[in-house]
């Protein structure tokens, strides 16, 4: 059912899985007015070298005092300095992480969770459509790929954001135009004087982009609508429910299975996700994904 | 083996002699509500029904603490909980026995969760049979007996002014072995236990049927019309949840004081809305998919994940329930042909 | 009067009055009803009216759209007019189907008095001023003013005031003084133990929210519990958080509770809620002369003020 | 617990920029004498201070509360006052109800130019609040019945 393996993270195992380990933000990156990208790393340096994870994992990060919340590791495993996470300031956690300044300490578990089917992409081009903060799970594996060109074929960015105030990751943007290997493509719903990249919405953009089915998988992540159109216009392009991928979002609490309130009928997306296959989310009893 | 016997009023005494390794937990009616209390040391109350406050709240708190922060200096200091020690628990009907083995699941699933297990671990549980099994009961359906069961330490049957005492665990085995004041049982206080096991199962009335409950429940799944009908008297009110003995969904949150905090967990309900709220939009903002998540969590996801039904028939829910609202009328009426379209 | 109530929702019902009805079917445990909420009228044949009707319908008329036909005892026509005042219900919407109410039994009470649990309890009738109990073959006679629940013994309006049907004759309201005993002997013990009186009623709190979510007075989209920004308690039953909710809870529906008890009989540990509740109640009365759900027009207790009015206390 | 004779409460105060917290600014300037027991908090109008505001003040330890708006009929936005006025009359009722000690919650009307009044208000409140002792409504109790030490 489930895309890779999961078995319980080793790294961190430690007596008591709820207690967060001590890192150290060192750098901050105001992506929009509300969307801003934390670099950190681990207080004790042994952890540091012994952390590792998988493009799409998520972690629990606590503000203490105010509180724990799951958010993707937007690095790549293959750059390794340093961990990152963005966040988008919606509630009391995410408000809390604007509100940190660099040198602030703050509490981390994971990884959790499965990741995007490395293997399975192996050999294939790759077509990444995403919007907004949903940039961030994608930005993994991108990186992910870009480092290791020779196990994948053609890559396909599809990248929007409400107005160009709201793309995220302008400098990932810049630099992926300007790699070769990739065909970058970005769209603002809303454009402004200095706006020449194109207007319109993912979808229809991605319909007009019509990248190949064939050899192909597509990862799809960014808010439920868009998600929602998507596929539709993937299935057009003749993408296969098991070709396209992409990775949920829940409320969430202890991120290992637990606590109950992120299910999609029987499936947990913190233990058994976050990365479906449409085909997988297809065949969920539930329709509430 | 023989099974020993104890004097209803030798209890007592019997509980005094465990109290020295054990905390010793006993069925109260002390605070207006039957719930399992910390034994004074007088006689124990044996006539109560069902205790309101299941004994899931020795092992999984209402409200609990995680752990502690300090802030010192530039980095924080966490701090663990002290251990709460050894458990004894005395009075536990099979049914809410029968839970805690069933939540088990959940809490050694791929993590192991350190607060409820080493509760477990440590704790002893004695049962003791049902022999009032009341209006709301429906354990039999659910293949538990009033009366026996596997998830005890030790289990005890009311056999008039003596409880008949049957060994089931190992733990249960080396209790008794260092316990005085027991008697042997004769053959016939065993006939008199077996007499009363059997009347006893008899006086639960109500039923379920669970015959392919799951496949009927995901079958039904997307009726809309039968789950917003069924869910239309239901206020939302975590009464049938926080009050479950098989329910274990928790809430995390921090607290801050000065430079202090504290991270609790708190039992959480899948009855709220705020319980699977996100910022931007909420999976489960209309009352019928939160019915429907429970009913079907319980007969069938949990079924799904871990073989087991996440419910005992201990009825609770249909007897606090403020409206009513009756599981069991709702499993028994589940619509047979559904048609199946998203 | 069961007949009528049942002929006249299903007339409303088919001559296309109303799209809902709202009234009270047979619990499936001994003594009790549930609300029967439905289009259909052929479930009008379940309707009923006895002395178990314990539930405040007018809870439900928030979350039902369309125009709804509702069972409703004083109590409940009071909740409905509160709920017409604050723009909640709009009056043209709703056919109440008014129930001269006799007052309705509390079976913790019988339990307590019969020292028996209800499930060993064959039958209970109410005669006029008697509650007759029938265990193992015996009968046992209680008085009204034993048997039924505080708040119907301080009931000021047991028949409706608003109605469109009227389905009995009014009944006088009983406004026993006996009701209020417990309130009164609270008032006159020492403020550091009423305080710790409540400490220890509300550590036992759960916080399963039934008193709220039963309260026809509490329609609020949001409950500030469950505000995260900032966050002004926490969401987890410790007693002092919880003594927080209640207290908030109840200056919330000032001017809105009707007494009508619903939350004392919904806590499932037995806190006495109610005790609270009324205290609010005749705070407001005292204070305002304002008793909620009895005038339609009359304007919300807090939208309001009077140029002089309790003002004793300000410097 | 009784008080150490040195114990100063501290109190929090609700004042509406429009009278009170001007009436406290003359105060200031023309240099009244007054007890220096109150953290006060600017509101735009009593009508702001929600019943909330005060029991979170006594939730976190402050020993009492002030209420302090316009006069009535003088509201800068022409009824917030009598407003505020119902909503402190049935909160202070109530917690009275409940057992709170009536001197903790204080009201009052003080305009912008009573700095008098002011000061002598303050002078009451925090005397009144003196003689009740510390607030300890949501401190733990001990094992035998006595509240521990104040938090906060």
């Amino acid at each position: 059912m489930t895309t890779t393996n999961i078995s319980p993270s080793k790294f961190l195992a430690q007596d008591n899985v709820y207690l967060p380990h001590i890192v150290v933000i060192e750098k901050i990156i105001e992506e929009t007015p509300n969307i801003r990208t934390l670099h950190f790393n681990f207080k004790d340096k042994k952890l540091q070298k012994e952390f590792s994870f998988e493009s799409g994992q998520f972690g629990e990060y606590s503000v203490f005092g105010i509180g724990e919340a799951p958010f993707c590791i937007s690095s790549s495993p293959t750059r390794r300095d340093h961990l990152e996470f963005a966040v988008q300031r919606v509630g009391r956690v995410t408000n809390a992480l604007h509100r940190l300044g660099v040198g602030a300490e703050i509490g981390f578990r994971g990884p959790y969770g499965n990741s995007f089917p490395l293997d399975y992409l192996g050999g294939k081009n790759l077509v990444f459509v995403g919007g907004g903060i949903g940039l961030a799970p994608l930005r993994s594996l991108i990186w992910n790929v870009i480092d290791n060109k020779d196990k994948y074929k053609n890559i396909d960015i599809i990248y929007g954001a409400r107005t160009p105030a709201d793309l995220c990751f302008k400098y990932d943007l810049d630099s992926w135009s300007k790699n070769k290997t990739v065909n970058m493509v970005t769209t603002v719903d809303r454009g402004d004087e200095s706006w020449t990249g194109k207007t319109g919405v993912v979808p229809k953009i991605l319909e007009e982009v019509a990248p190949s089915a064939k050899n192909a998988a597509a990862i799809v992540c960014g808010p439920p609508i868009m998600i929602r159109f998507t596929f539709p216009v993937l299935t057009k392009l003749g993408f296969t429910p098991e070709q396209m991928l992409t990775t949920l979002e829940k409320r969430m609490k202890c991120g290992i299975g637990k606590c109950g309130r992120c299910n999609i009928g029987n499936i947990f997306v913190c233990r058994d996700g976050p990365v479906f296959s449409y085909a997988q989310i297809k065949s969920f009893v539930s329709s509430e994904y | 083996m023989a099974n020993k016997k104890i004097s209803k009023k030798d209890i007592a005494k019997l509980l005094n002699q465990w109290s020295r390794e054990f905390a010793v937990f006993v069925p109260s009616k002390e605070s207006g509500i039957a719930t399992m209390a910390r034994w004074d040391g007088k006689d124990v109350t044996l006539d109560w029904y069902r205790n309101t406050v299941i004994p899931k709240a020795n092992f999984l708190p209402a409200m609990e603490e995680m752990f502690r922060f300090q802030k010192d200096k530039e980095s924080y200091n966490i701090e663990l909980p002290p251990d709460g020690g050894k458990q004894l628990i005395f009075g536990i009907r099979p049914c809410d026995a029968r839970a805690l083995a069933i939540i088990d699941a959940n809490f050694k699933n791929l993590y192991q969760d350190p607060y409820y297990l080493s509760r477990r671990d440590s704790a002893v549980l004695i049962g003791v049979g049902c022999i009032n099994p009341s209006e709301s009961c429906f354990c039999t359906s659910l293949g538990i007996s009033p009366t026996e069961s596997k998830d005890v330490d030790l289990m005890l049957t009311d056999i008039g002014d003596q409880f008949l005492i049957e060994e089931v665990t190992d733990k249960g085995k080396k209790l008794i072995a260092k316990a005085s004041g027991l008697g042997e049982a004769t053959k016939e206080d065993e006939t008199r236990a077996k007499e009363m096991k059997e009347t006893s199962y008899n006086k639960v009335t109500r039923k379920i049927n669970t015959e392919g409950i799951v496949e009927r429940l995901i079958a039904c799944f997307d009726d809309q019309d039968f789950w917003e009908k069924i869910a239309a008297k239901c206020i939302s009110c975590g009464i049938c949840t926080l009050l479950c003995p098989t329910c274990y969904c928790f809430d995390i949150n921090d607290e801050l004081t000065k430079q202090q905090g504290t991270r609790f967990r708190s039992l959480d309900s899948c009855a709220f809305p705020v319980y699977t709220k996100m910022p931007m939009e909420n999976p489960r903002a209309e009352k019928w998919k939160r019915v429907r998540q429970k009913v079907c969590h319980k007969y069938g996801f949990f079924p799904m994940s871990f073989n087991a039904i996440a419910c005992t028939g201990c009825g609770r829910c249909i007897r606090l329930c403020p409206v009513n609202w009756d599981i069991t009328q709702v499993l028994n009426n589940l619509p047979v042909k559904t048609e199946v379209g998203k | 009067m069961e007949q009528k109530l049942r002929n006249e929702a299903r007339a409303l019902l088919e001559q296309g009055k109303i799209d809902w009805i709202i009234g009270f079917e047979v619990g499936s445990l001994k003594f009790t009803t549930t609300p029967l909420i439905t289009k259909d009228k052929s479930d009008t044949e379940r309707l009923v009216i006895n002395p178990f009707i314990a539930n405040n319908l007018a809870n439900f008329l928030t979350q039902i759209k369309g125009r709804v036909g509702i069972v409703a005892k004083g109590c409940e026509s009071r909740s409905i007019v509160s709920l017409i005042q604050d723009n909640k219900v709009v009056r043209e919407n709703v056919v109440i189907l008014g129930v001269p109410c006799t007052g309705v039994i509390d079976l913790s009470k019988v339990e307590k008095l019969v020292g028996k649990d209800r499930d060993e309890l064959d039958d209970i009738v109410r005669e006029r001023d008697k509650v007759i109990i029938k265990v193992n073959g015996k009968k046992k006679e209680l008085s009204t003013t034993q048997a039924l629940f505080d708040h119907c013994l301080a009931c000021e309006l047991p028949t409706p005031r608003e109605y469109d049907i009227l389905l009995g004759e009014p009944t006088p309201p009983i406004a026993n003084p006996a009701a209020q005993e417990s309130i009164k002997k609270l008032k006159q013990v020492a403020p550091e133990q009423r305080w710790a009186s409540w400490e220890k009623e509300l550590s036992r709190c759960i916080r399963c929210y039934a008193c709220r979510n039963v309260c026809p007075a509490c329609f609020c989209q949001r409950c500030f519990v469950e505000e995260t920004e900032p966050q002004w308690v926490l969401p987890a039953p410790r007693w002092q958080d919880n003594l927080i909710f209640q207290i908030i809870r109840n200056i919330h529906v000032a001017g809105r509770c009707t007494d009508c008890g619903e939350c004392e009989r919904a806590c499932p540990v037995n806190i006495p809620l109610r005790s609270l509740t009324r205290g609010m109640y005749d705070i407001v009365g005292e204070l305002f002369q304002f008793k909620a759900g009895l005038d339609k027009d009359a304007l919300p207790l807090m939208t309001h003020y009077e140029e002089k009015e309790a003002e004793d206390f300000f410097r | 617990m009784k008080p150490s004779i040195d114990w100063e409460p501290k109190l929090v105060g609700f004042l509406c920029k429009w009278c009170s917290y001007a009436g406290a600014d003359l105060a200031g300037t023309s240099r009244k004498k007054y007890p220096a027991n109150v953290r006060i908090i600017k509101v735009p109008c009593s009508s702001r201070v929600d019943s909330l505001f005060i029991l979170k003040a006594l939730r976190l330890g402050f020993d009492g509360v002030l209420v302090s708006g316009c006069h009535p009929g003088e509201c800068h936005y022409q009824t917030g006052n009598y407003r505020a006025r119902r909503r402190v009359a049935i909160t202070k009722r109530f917690l009275e109800y409940l057992g709170v000690e009536p001197q903790r919650i204080q009201a009052s009307w003080v305009s912008a130019s009573e700095a008098g009044k002011f000061a002598d208000v303050i002078t009451e409140v925090t005397k009144g609040v003196k003689e009740v002792g510390p607030n300890q409504l949501f401190s733990e109790r001990q094992k035998n019945g006595t509240k521990t030490e104040k938090r906060g």
